[in-house]
């Protein structure tokens, strides 16, 4: 209990975390403050460079680990089977949303949020706890599998979704090919094959100066979350709210159980909790954009960036670190 | 000059379908097309803009698209599948082009 | 294709406007509007490009709006106090819309 | 509202020739124009894409000039030498300018 | 005389000031060399993110100074103040300028320059002359009162300045939540905050590389102000080039006397003696043409960016620094 | 022998380079992974401003070389002669490309790519081989010459090039004082003047990350790459491949001798060897498209991006260096 005040503590004074506070503010005030879409793409480019090729060259360090290819299964199973939850507790906490949008919705729960796992590895990094490198691996890994259940979630009642039917393997192929994904592997692979070496050339750029982007990133991320709650209104119900705040959580709690279950580290628990707690705002909402036309996208925009992003963000990631010290160590 | 009647048709659609629109035209047998990025609008569905964000969710682009009058009709039966539940308008405009032996 | 006809108002203003461009827009009535960024420009106060620049002071930006006929007498009579005594330039296009009952 | 009749002349050409375009417009005595990022696009030359790329060689930029009726055939005149040989599409829409006294 | 002479040589051979030599040598030779308008406008957020934040943190260090107050009220009261200085002495210079653009002209001047206050910080830092912290805080509140001034000035005599009559309650809003006044202003908070254990986190971002950033960005604005330059023939005869040289001096006589009398360091003389030496080129521009439309924007972005911007750059900051060196020793 | 095989595997398994080959397979793949126009513009003006700073400091610190104007006029012959070869070869190995589109790819090989050049200054560092700084200034110089011979081959026989006749002074004045040589050329005189001083302050800036953003800059340009690869199906004859693969060998050999008849060190060597063995992809595209329009863009544009230019990155860097080394040994 106490750990977790002291992180919560830290982690809320941390520059970090007070600049996407600004963010936010600065947009709830209508500030014209604003990044122009081309640099928040290129720091976003620049964290994906850098997570990806660390966790790659930590594995490197540390050898292949045989718990990489069943963490990797872990998270896909958790990516799969989020999304019924998400969907069952979306419909019982607010009725009223849509079959449709509440799949949507669902899928954006199961799969996961770079940035939240980018900023928890930074407070790990602070706190001096360690982290298996190939989390990454599982980031990446469970970008994609809850699309699949958010499409069968959508259709299953012979509801086509927009388009028609089942989406075609073009849109497979977007979707596990999606730049995103592909940078994060791709930067992985690179760390784990040119190691201790590579890092040794990279380091000066992607470690020293990280918190420093992420600082003008998550500012950046402030701004858009706090457009997206001011657009919010009269979208999200107070339910809808309840929802946002109560399925990170969830997807805590079940992330917390995997990690426990698979034995990882404190670390690595503290990963997949943030991975399974956090919602997809990048891959996810395109690829409903183009499968489920008719689903909402304010609706699931508000929720994944507005709500359980700053959530867990300023609460809930030292409440992972925390819940996953005292696992580990138990 | 050389200039012969034609249509100018310019979507204004969601980013994501950028591949989609281009493929449909292409199929349609139009002889090229141009995309103009969108910095942020507004409409039924509220006010949006590009700047600060990162992914291709919410943004928009125009495609314009010079064609010979006979080629609309097919155009447009080809494009309505895309359009329909996307976000998007469309409009069409007598035009005069010039070198219009490449349409 | 259930085409119809309408009006495309094509307003080329200082970036500064932006936002009061898009107010009366909105006040007057029609259903959405587009917003694209403009890299530069020639006029009777010279030439400027963005290249380089970091203000909005002197930046352009282009806003399209699709709007039904009768729409566009109270359009153009809200747009002309913003307009006047700024930087810019207005067209109007007889155009035909896709999906008419939109706008 | 005070409209006039006026075309608008809007060409899509390669990003090398901007200054070319600019001069030559200039020259033939338009009161202004003001010129489009490009994203991407599609013609007999194949599929094309600005991103990632550093150069202007395979970039292009759309130009929008409104004119006077009258100046038309002075600007296309013009304008046809710089457009031979390039890669490019015009299209001259009739079309109705606000505050005409500046055209 | 000798510190003058001393730092112009080192001022005028330095990286920084070289740079924005080249841009200003390239534009006139009507080179193509030009920066995307989004990597200028990431260099300027990365610079007022970094300045801001290191004054706030040097505020946690040294701890709340009871100056602070004193020496915004003082800025403000400059700010308040030198448009009228401005306006008299260009309709002396130049009395062919309108009332309304000589007015436009005036608020330009009684604000600030961020680039040039960050110009000197660098010089302060590299000849190890302190500064008071909070003159972050001065410099964003000087930038919006020179503003009513300017309205006042143009308006007074009944002569609307073009939208009609007082600006409303929303351009206010504008204004004084502008994306400088923002970021600045809240990066100087969260620099208070969070201090030194902040500042270790982001030192590697925003300290050591901060002078590479600024030669990168004043390249840039050299490229910016010599196309004003270009710009500005026709516009700009000698009387008005020599208001654009006298003007700075003038602000900065009166910038020296307030720092005294408010005891600031000399490296916090040096600072506000180039605030009011310094021309606003981003923000008074932009609230201008919105609220003085008819003002021909030719003219003070020509004096503020062409005139005044290079001048202070290479020869009024050392004077600046020998001035207020002087002062504070006496 | 051993030296080629140890620096290629090195090469190969290097960060830059698996970046490098990380872009073509996304994009060969058709995955979205995609860099902002403005984004990459920007790295390529760091990396511009970089290496030009750093080749003047260095000439700084060794003194003024009498070597440098020997050296420059060896890199303009070598760029006025080559595109005579090139055009040679390319019509012997294949007889179909017509005369204007052999002139202009001519051209391309005759100038140079600054960005081969960048790559081969990180691996030279890394492998502690020194290089004369001012070869920086031999390769802005190579940069035009190269394309007055393209455009005296196209034209020689009475065929206009498409504009009409010769080009007039407007074009020599833009290609002349086009971006980067004026970047490069102005950043290397900024070293030269400010000397160690100026290293002093920016070295964080420029030394420290600049592998990361050459690494993260190469990812981008093997995006780019291999979208012309897939373009290039339809252009690109086998015999044409063959001529995108000898022609920099041809220019290695070429630069090799003209490096060792100017007795420069080892690293100057293969500085000059890689320029010549270099194609043109910024700069030569360009001037091509306005002072040859009718030649066809795809042919130089896939065999200077997606053939050359990977070529000398993977296999050709590490021979150039070995035989530079062997020579300048011997
Ligand atoms: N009448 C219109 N004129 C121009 N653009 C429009 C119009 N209506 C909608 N749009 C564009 O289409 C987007 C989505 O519109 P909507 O589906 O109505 O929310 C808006 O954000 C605008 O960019
Ligand atoms: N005839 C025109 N056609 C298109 N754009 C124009 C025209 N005249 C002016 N503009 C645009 O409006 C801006 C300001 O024009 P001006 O007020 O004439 O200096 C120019 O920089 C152009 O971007
Ligand atoms: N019919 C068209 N409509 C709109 N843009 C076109 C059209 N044809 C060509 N373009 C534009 O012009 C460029 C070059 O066309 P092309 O010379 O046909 O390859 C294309 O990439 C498009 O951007
Ligand atoms: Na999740
Ligand atoms: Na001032
Ligand atoms: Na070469």
């Amino acid at each position: 209990m106490d750990l977790i005040l002291t992180l919560a503590g830290q982690n809320l004074l941390s520059p970090v975390i007070l600049f996407f506070a600004l963010g936010v503010a600065a947009a709830l005030a209508r500030s014209d403050l604003s990044f122009p879409e081309a640099i928040a793409k290129g720091m976003s480019l620049y964290l994906l460079f850098a997570i990806g090729f660390k966790g790659g060259a930590s594995v490197a360090s540390h050898g292949m680990d045989p718990g990489l290819v069943l963490a990797v299964l872990g998270g896909v199973v958790l990516s799969f089977a989020l999304p019924f939850v998400a969907y069952g507790l979306l419909r019982a906490m607010a009725p009223r949303v849509s079959v449709l949008d509440a799949a949507a919705v669902a899928g954006h729960y199961g799969s996961i949020s770079i940035v939240t796992f980018v900023a928890l590895s930074a407070m790990l990094t602070a706190q001096g706890i360690p982290a298996e490198g190939y989390m990454i691996a599982v980031a990446a890994a469970m970008e994609a599998p809850a699309i699949v259940s958010a499409l069968w979630l959508a259709t299953r009642g012979g509801k086509s979704g927009g388009t028609g039917g089942a989406p075609g393997t073009e849109l497979w192929r977007e979707i596990l090919l999606n730049g995103s994904i592909v940078l994060l592997l791709g930067s992985f692979f690179i760390g784990v094959i040119s190691g201790e070496r590579g890092m040794a050339d990279l380091e000066p750029f992607i470690v020293t100066p990280f918190k420093g982007v992420l600082a003008l990133f998550l500012l950046d991320m402030g701004l858009v979350a706090g457009r997206e709650l001011r657009a919010a209104r009269g979208v999200v119900t107070l339910r809808i709210v309840g929802f946002g705040l109560s399925m990170p959580l969830i997807g805590a709690a079940a992330g917390l159980g995997m990690g426990a279950l698979l034995g990882l580290s404190a670390g690595g628990i503290a990963a997949l909790t943030t991975l399974a707690a956090s919602a997809s705002y990048i891959a996810v909402p395109a690829a409903m954009r183009v499968a489920l036309p008719r689903a909402n996208p304010a609706l699931y925009l508000s929720l994944a960036l507005g709500i359980t992003f700053p959530f867990n963000l300023t609460l809930g990631l030292p409440l992972y670190v925390a819940l996953a010290s005292a696992i580990a160590g138990g | 000059m050389d200039m012969k009647q034609a249509k100018r048709v310019e979507i204004i659609i969601e980013a994501v379908m950028e591949r989609r629109v281009g493929q449909v035209l292409t199929e349609a047998g139009v002889t090229g097309f141009t995309m103009l990025p969108v910095l942020g609008g507004s409409g039924r569905s509220g006010h949006w803009t590009r700047e600060g964000g990162v992914g291709r969710a919410s943004g928009m682009i125009a495609v314009i698209c010079l064609c010979a009058p006979h080629r609309l009709d097919r155009l447009l039966d080809a494009l309505f599948p895309v359009l329909t539940d996307h976000i998007g308008v469309v409009s069409v405009t007598d035009t005069q082009i010039l070198r219009a032996e490449r349409f």
